[in-house]
């Protein structure tokens, strides 16, 4: 072992030669200088490993050949062996990427550089405090040089707010420090922190002086203005370094000094979590405002920053875990806070829209979504499993204010991120310039982003939990991106056969429950996925998202325990907003997709950390035995899976989303990705049912949401002119109908929830399927701009029939089913009123329903469509086959419905279905699937025949066979029939179709935004301004710790 | 007398120090006055440093004859708290390094915009 | 006004809390903690009869190291902070004359400066004063010159020279402090001779003479560097 | 002795935040560490003293002169 000495003397040595040996070139010395750091770098890292490998001891390292406190000691332990090595990569992968920066500088440049990084090295492993201030300076001295690599007056005038900022918070430092001395007589933490200096007053004082200082070097909000300007003014290879390396050292420095404060659980934890919450919520807020990208980055490293500090302060919360989701977030932070600086430097766009010429080269992209999904915390990368043990611990703590804390600041940073990243893959790119890449500068970061991947997985190892989760479907996931570059009809190949051997491998092991929703899943998957040979070309990008969320579907199904149910929800949100994002005009959609969905999913996360409270072992089971706050854990967890089957209120997302996503990704997205809240709901349901609390006004009022829900979806959906938004709305609609089945919560009630998903999955699918692919033929979603389509898709016109019939429940098709199923249901429990509510949603369908063949396929067919041909082959394949799927459960539902019936039994033995041949027994009826399709199948001929008799002498109308007036309107298409065609309806129920829930939200982020504006005006850009900030938190906190109690 | 004591007074000059030069650094417009106001915030924490470790009638932590071989005297007894002093010539050499930096800083911004009002140079904000 | 009334309310705040410092101040009588242990052992296990210059050596030598560090950074940033152009470089600096006064006596004095500097660090284990303090008066000499003709080129390689040299030395002597004593920076791989003489007291002399030098050197370095900014229109 | 210094550094220390004229606010902060300096000596502080006068008071004020000197060229 390298003693951590010697980063000490190699980094000093070299600098102080570099002044001579500078002389063989610039070059020279930067090579030099990289060296160094390399061999710092190897010095830590060795260390890691040998306390990884888990024969090392901590060790000190002796000064002066006197022990402490006569003499300054550093510690080398698995933290600090940890620590110094992230911060020496960074530096080292930060020095390549700045080579040439530095050069312009001359050599000095490298050697400040070698010597900043040292002294960071120097501020984590130092155990004297005195020492930590003078590193801490020098790091603060090497930082303010640094900052003028990048040219212009911003650098200049960011700098030197930057060193007046420090130099306060230093004088203070040294305040405390000396009093610290004064009373203790020694400057070793360890001894501080046995002297217990904050028992007694004084003591208290020179505590606060030194937490204070240790806490401003974290740039708490809102005395942050010169970090902000630093971390924006500064050459974004520089601000990465500073924002993580710095940030890491500060956190350290924090971490050491809380000793001396207290321990865990005294006063200062608490004021620190205070001070972190303040900052971690304050700076994402005001992040939402921000137009800018160089500064949003910086609110996003202040906001990670005072994540940290939250953290720090609820150790008592967080046990011994308190290191392991330290280190998830930090891990996290560093890589993709450094790549996503990088990368900012790279593409130099200044606005957030500006970031749309991104995608011109779609790898960089790919490194941007990597650290935007890190960033916010999605699996699989470490920031997750450091959140998801977190919010664990806090809630078997009882630390639930924190974690709404958490989850809200959280959800901040995904707003401005995401809707960054909304900008880059879908923003108008309309700029002339472009951006160079030059290797030097992309290899860090693409080492960044590996290191990002690998971290992930080993963080997951890390857990108890984490190890057995699933990588494979990832792995595949990868591979697909690998081999982007084949033609459409390989992958389209590659995606079906993966997906069906590893549907082949898995099911056997599944339960009924389990089965019918992976079924649905995956072989619905291949069903649509087989639509996609229809396209041409590379199809770039579309199916590793795919695979991605069908992984994650299949991960909730599989899940064994609560985090890998967790781990495939968000996989699937991921993949689900990659699909969703590559329709055309997606981009809002997809960002108001992912924002419900990443509240909701955070609802998830607070709902099973209640659940997890008092269990042993986190398996998907405790859901069936919550032991505490049984309403508030069921609630999270519905309105999080709510969120994604769009139920009233949390649905605003679907229309747009459904509506602009692709042809063959409506499908997926609808008949397919909302089973998955479907899916959670019933395992939700079947916990309450055998919960021992009384949950009945849980039960109630999810039925009532469903009811409404359905009421409103269709309500939506029949002032609609556009086909695909129509369906769209209908979805929310047909979702309630099921939420509101489940939630009556009997074997009757289970019965019709189970026969509407399977149907929704089968009609909705074939529907989609269908006008999606006359869609690709016509070029238009707007159903006035079709008509007459009958005699060019005949194929896609009968479809189209037995969908909207199996929809709308009428007999002969197993909508019928559903709706004899779901009366009885509804009359055995009593909720006669939603029932009410739901049979008129069930009539306003017809309304929207018979525009899809009145609209699209009958009347005239319009002048540009004379050419078109039937959909194509590749769509209509899996559309009848699905037909197929319908006809079978309409005649034979005794098929499925039995074995339903049988589990579902399991949960609600009573009060079932009762069998006979194919004739079904409720207490109020019976009814018969193939009775009932054979009898108005008899009647339909009848009527066809009579009716064919009855018009033999109809003349047949040509498309042009029509008397013109003489007059043209200004707008042909308001003359068409279907042209706001239930305008005089509209007028009726329009308070039941005012968008009060968009307004509502529009409100919310509103409110956001202004309130951001307001605050936001703080940082005047006066560096005065921001040293009254400084001061004056310092005296609030003053008073607010110590006050008058001298 | 207890309160002229030396120890005493200079506490007090230094804390003063530190207030004037807080004082000047929050009300002052002027960059080089900042600065100027920086040094006697320094100068005000090293005299404070210095006075913590002054003890009463004691001489300097330099073994001579005088400390070593004094008559009753053992060195313990004789010299004052060597540890601030050794603080504070640190702190001295820090604060000439960040004086000399903030001067350069000085000329650079008033080189970007003919001023040294320090509410001109505001670019980054919000 | 209200700006002022802020200010006004900060700083009586600020005095607030010096005011608790203050009444709870009582002053030591005793040395306690390391400053005993430095006053009671640190003749005999360093042998510097100044016990100041034995903890900036050797007790908190890592200290003193970082110090030199700074002073180094300063000079380096400063360096590129204040980067001439080539056409800049050439310039004279318009001076309304020295006088023949300063000039005569800078030339005597120079030379007596620099010397009083060496004896300042030389005997900094000995007497008040040592690397800080020396390397300062060599510096002000410098200044002498430069102030006396400020066209005058400093020999710029000389100080490039001695800094690098006396850096890299104290950077040296440390090392040898871990291989031949105690740890880095420990002064004692060289005999500690008798207490009291100009060579003894280990390797602190020479360590303290680097130090001196590379201070000298920084400070000129940067005297220098802002003499040369005049130059630039 | 002491109370005399004091009362003259913190009157120094007024002047220099108080004066318009930017040399006269150097010099007196110079001054400020030249008396600080004696403060020092008066609390048997030798080392601090002497690294004071030529840093804080010397060096310090020479470096502000040449900054205001170019200020100076500047504005002539």
């Amino acid at each position: 072992m390298v003693s951590p000495i010697y980063i000490v003397a190699a980094a000093l040595g070299v600098g102080f030669a570099i002044g001579v040996l500078g002389k063989l070139g610039k070059n020279f010395s930067g090579i030099l200088a990289l060296l160094t750091i390399g061999f710092m770098t190897f010095v830590s890292s060795e260390w890691l490993y040998a306390f990884y490998v888990g024969n090392q001891v901590p060790t000190y390292i002796f000064t002066a050949g006197f022990k402490p406190p006569i003499s300054i000691n550093l510690l080398m332990g698995p933290k600090e062996a940890f620590l110094t090595t992230m911060v020496n990569f960074i530096g080292l992968l930060g020095g390549i990427y700045l080579f040439f920066n530095f050069g312009r500088k001359g050599r000095n440049a490298y050697v400040v550089y070698m010597v900043f990084l040292m002294s960071l090295n120097v501020v984590i492993m130092t155990r004297d405090i005195f020492n930590l201030f003078v590193f801490l300076e020098i790091s603060a001295i090497a930082t303010a040089g640094l900052i003028l690599i990048e040219r212009g007056n911003r650098a200049v005038g960011a700098g030197f707010k930057y060193i007046i900022a420090t130099s306060i918070i230093s004088s203070i430092l040294l305040i405390g420090i000396i009093f610290a001395y004064f009373y203790t007589g020694t400057l070793n933490i360890d001894g501080l922190v046995q002297a217990h200096l904050s028992t007694t007053a004084t003591g208290g004082i020179a505590v606060f002086l030194i937490m204070i200082a240790a806490v401003l070097e974290m740039k708490p909000f809102p005395a942050n203005g010169w970090g902000l300007d630093v971390y924006e003014g500064s050459h974004q290879g520089f601000s990465a370094v500073v924002s993580v390396a710095t940030a890491t050292a500060s956190y350290y420095v924090l971490y050491k000094l809380l000793a001396i404060a207290g321990p865990v659980g005294s006063q200062w934890d608490y004021y620190l979590a205070l001070m972190g919450a303040v900052t971690f919520i304050g700076s994402n807020l005001l992040g939402v405002k921000q137009k800018f990208a160089r500064r949003l980055l910086a609110y996003s490293s202040i906001g990670q920053l005072g994540l940290l500090m939250l953290i720090l302060g609820l150790r008592k919360y967080l046990g011994d875990n308190l290191d392991y989701v330290v280190l998830g977030i930090l891990i996290t932070n560093l890589f993709a806070k450094t790549g996503f600086f990088w990368l900012a430097g790279i593409v130099k766009a200044k606005t957030l829209k500006e970031w749309a010429i991104i995608r011109r080269k779609p790898f960089f992209l790919f490194l941007m979504g990597t650290f935007v999904f890190a960033l916010i915390g999605f699996p699989p990368f470490p920031s997750f499993f450091a959140k998801w043990t977190m919010v664990m611990n806090l809630a078997r703590q009882g630390g639930f204010g924190w974690i709404a804390v958490i989850l809200i600041g959280s959800f901040l940073e995904a707003i401005y991120l995401f809707r960054w990243f909304g900008y880059a893959v879908k923003g108008e790119d309309t700029y002339k310039y472009d951006f160079n890449i030059r290797w030097h500068k992309i290899t860090p970061i693409v080492i960044l982003v590996a290191a990002l991947y690998y971290a992930g997985y080993l963080t997951s190892q890390y857990t108890e939990l984490g190890r057995m989760i699933d990588f494979i479907p990832l792995f595949f996931v990868l591979v697909l991106f690998a081999i982007d570059f084949l033609p459409v009809a390989v992958k389209n190949t590659i995606a079906i056969l993966g997906m069906g051997t590893y549907f082949y491998f898995i099911y056997p092991d599944l339960d009924n429950l389990r089965l019918i929703f992976e079924v649905i899943f995956m072989v619905g998957g291949i069903l649509t996925l087989i639509a996609g040979y229809a396209y041409k070309g590379k199809r770039s990008g579309f199916y590793p998202v795919a695979i991605l969320m069908y992984a994650g579907l299949t991960g909730i199904i599989q899940a064994h325990t609560t985090l890998e149910f967790f781990f495939g929800w968000e996989l699937m949100t991921a993949g689900s907003y990659f699909l969703i994002i590559r329709g055309k005009r997606s981009m809002p959609h997809a960002l108001s997709y992912m924002l419900f969905s990443v509240a909701g999913a955070y609802a998830i996360l607070a709902g099973f950390g209640i659940a997890n409270i008092g269990q042993a072992f986190p398996s998907l089971d405790i859901m069936n035995n919550i032991q505490y706050f049984p309403n508030w854990a069921y609630g999270l967890l519905l309105i999080g899976f709510l969120t994604k089957t769009a139920s009233v209120g949390l649905h605003i997302w679907l229309p747009g989303a459904h509506g602009e996503a692709e042809s063959d990704v409506s499908p997926m997205v609808s008949a397919i990705l909302l089973k998955a809240g479907v899916f959670g709901i019933v395992l939700a349901l079947i916990g309450m049912s055998k919960s021992d609390f009384d949950l009945s006004a849980l039960a109630y009022t999810l039925g009532w949401i469903g009811a409404l829900t359905a009421l409103f979806g269709n309500i939506g959906a029949v002032f609609q002119e556009d086909a695909k938004r129509l369906l769209a709305y209908s979805s929310i609609g047909q979702l309630g109908y099921i939420v509101f089945a489940f939630a009556i919560m009997t074997q009757l009630g289970w019965l019709t929830g189970f026969t509407y998903v399977i149907n929704h999955f089968l009609y909705k699918a074939v529907l989609f399927l269908t006008v999606g692919a006359i869609v690709l033929r016509v070029g238009t979603h707007n159903m006035y701009e079709m008509g007459g389509l009958i005699k060019k898709m005949p194929w896609a016109f009968f479809a189209v029939l037995i969908g909207i019939i199996a929809l709308s429940g009428v007999p002969p098709l197993s909508g019928f089913t559903g709706k004899w199923l779901f009366y009885n249901a509804i009359i055995e429990k009593g909720w006669y009123f939603q029932g009410v509510i739901a049979m008129f949603a069930g009539g306003i369908a017809f309304l929207y329903l018979y525009r899809l063949i009145q609209t699209i396929f009958l009347g005239q067919l319009k002048d540009n469509h004379r050419n078109v041909k039937e959909i194509s082959i590749w769509f209509l394949i899996p559309i009848y086959t699905l037909l197929t799927g319908i006809l079978v459960f309409s005649y034979e539902p005794q098929w499925v419905l039995k074995p339903l019936g049988n589990m579902i039994a399991q949960y609600f033995p009573n009060n079932g279905l009762h069998w006979e041949g194919s004739y079904a027994y409720s207490h109020l009826g019976y009814w018969t699937g193939a009775g009932v399709a054979a009898t108005v199948s008899v009647v339909f001929v009848i009527a066809f025949i009579l009716l064919k008799i009855m018009t033999r002498k109809a003349h047949k109308l040509e498309q042009f066979d029509i008397v013109f007036s003489g007059e043209r309107p200004e707008r042909p298409e308001t003359t068409h029939i279907a042209y706001n065609m239930y305008a005089g309806f509209y007028k009726a129920v329009w308070p039941l179709t005012v968008p009060l829930v968009e307004r509502f939200w529009t409100w919310m982020s509103d409110l956001v935004h202004e309130t951001a504006g307001f605050v936001r005006r703080i940082y005047s850009g006066n560096g005065q301004a921001y040293m009254l900030h400084i001061i004056l938190y310092i005296i609030i906190l003053y008073f607010i710790t110590i006050g008058g109690n001298i | 007398m207890e309160y002229l004591q030396l120890g005493r007074i200079s506490l007090i000059i230094s804390f003063l120090l530190i207030i004037i030069g807080f004082w000047g650094i929050l009300s002052q417009k002027n960059i080089i006055k900042i600065i100027v106001s920086f040094t006697i915030l320094d100068t005000g924490i090293n005299v404070l440093i210095v006075s913590l470790g002054y003890l009463k009638g004691r001489t300097a932590p330099i073994i001579d004859a005088s400390v070593s071989q004094g008559p009753n005297h053992n060195v313990l007894n004789a010299i004052v708290d060597p540890v601030p002093q050794a603080l504070v010539l640190t702190a001295i050499v820090i604060g000439f390094g960040v004086t000399a930096l903030l001067l350069a800083y000085a000329m650079k911004l008033f080189k970007a915009k003919r001023t040294l009002e320090i509410n001109q140079f505001n670019d980054l904000k919000w | 006004m209200v700006r002022n009334f802020l200010i006004g309310l900060v700083l009586a705040s600020i005095g607030f809390i010096f005011f608790n410092l203050y009444n709870t101040y009582e002053p030591k009588t005793e040395l306690n903690g390391i400053a005993a242990h430095y006053a009671a052992k640190g003749a005999e296990e360093i042998g510097a009869a100044n016990i100041v210059t034995a903890i900036v050596v050797t007790y908190r030598g890592f200290d003193t190291m970082g110090e030199v560090t700074i002073l180094f950074l300063t000079a380096s940033i400063i360096g590129f902070f204040l980067k001439l152009s080539k056409k800049d470089e050439a310039k004279k600096i318009i001076h309304h004359g020295t006088s023949e006064l300063l000039i005569t006596s800078a030339q005597i004095l120079v030379p007596i400066i620099f010397l009083f500097g060496v004896y300042v660090f030389m005997n900094g284990h000995l007497t008040p004063g040592g690397g800080f303090q020396g390397g300062a008066i060599i510096a002000s000499g410098v200044a002498l010159l430069i102030m006396a003709n400020p066209n005058r080129q400093i020999n710029h390689h000389a100080i490039l020279w001695i800094e690098s040299i006396s850096g890299v030395s104290f950077v040296i002597l440390g090392l040898l402090g871990i291989f031949l004593a105690g740890g880095f920076l420990d002064n004692r791989f060289l005999s500690l001779g008798t207490f009291g003489d100009l060579f003894s007291a280990g390797a602190i002399p020479l360590i303290y003479s680097f130090i001196g030098l590379k201070v000298g050197a920084e400070i000129s370095n940067i005297l220098n560097k802002y003499q040369k900014s005049q130059k630039e229109s | 002795m002491a109370l005399f210094i004091g009362v003259l550094v913190l009157a120094m220390a007024i002047i220099a935040i108080l004066n318009k004229k930017l040399s006269i606010a150097v010099i007196a902060a110079g001054v400020v560490s030249l008396f600080a300096s004696v403060l020092y000596l008066l609390m048997a502080a030798p080392d601090v003293a002497m690294t004071e006068a030529a840093i804080g008071s010397g060096l310090s004020t020479l470096i502000f002169f040449y900054v205001l000197n170019k200020i100076k060229r500047y504005n002539g």
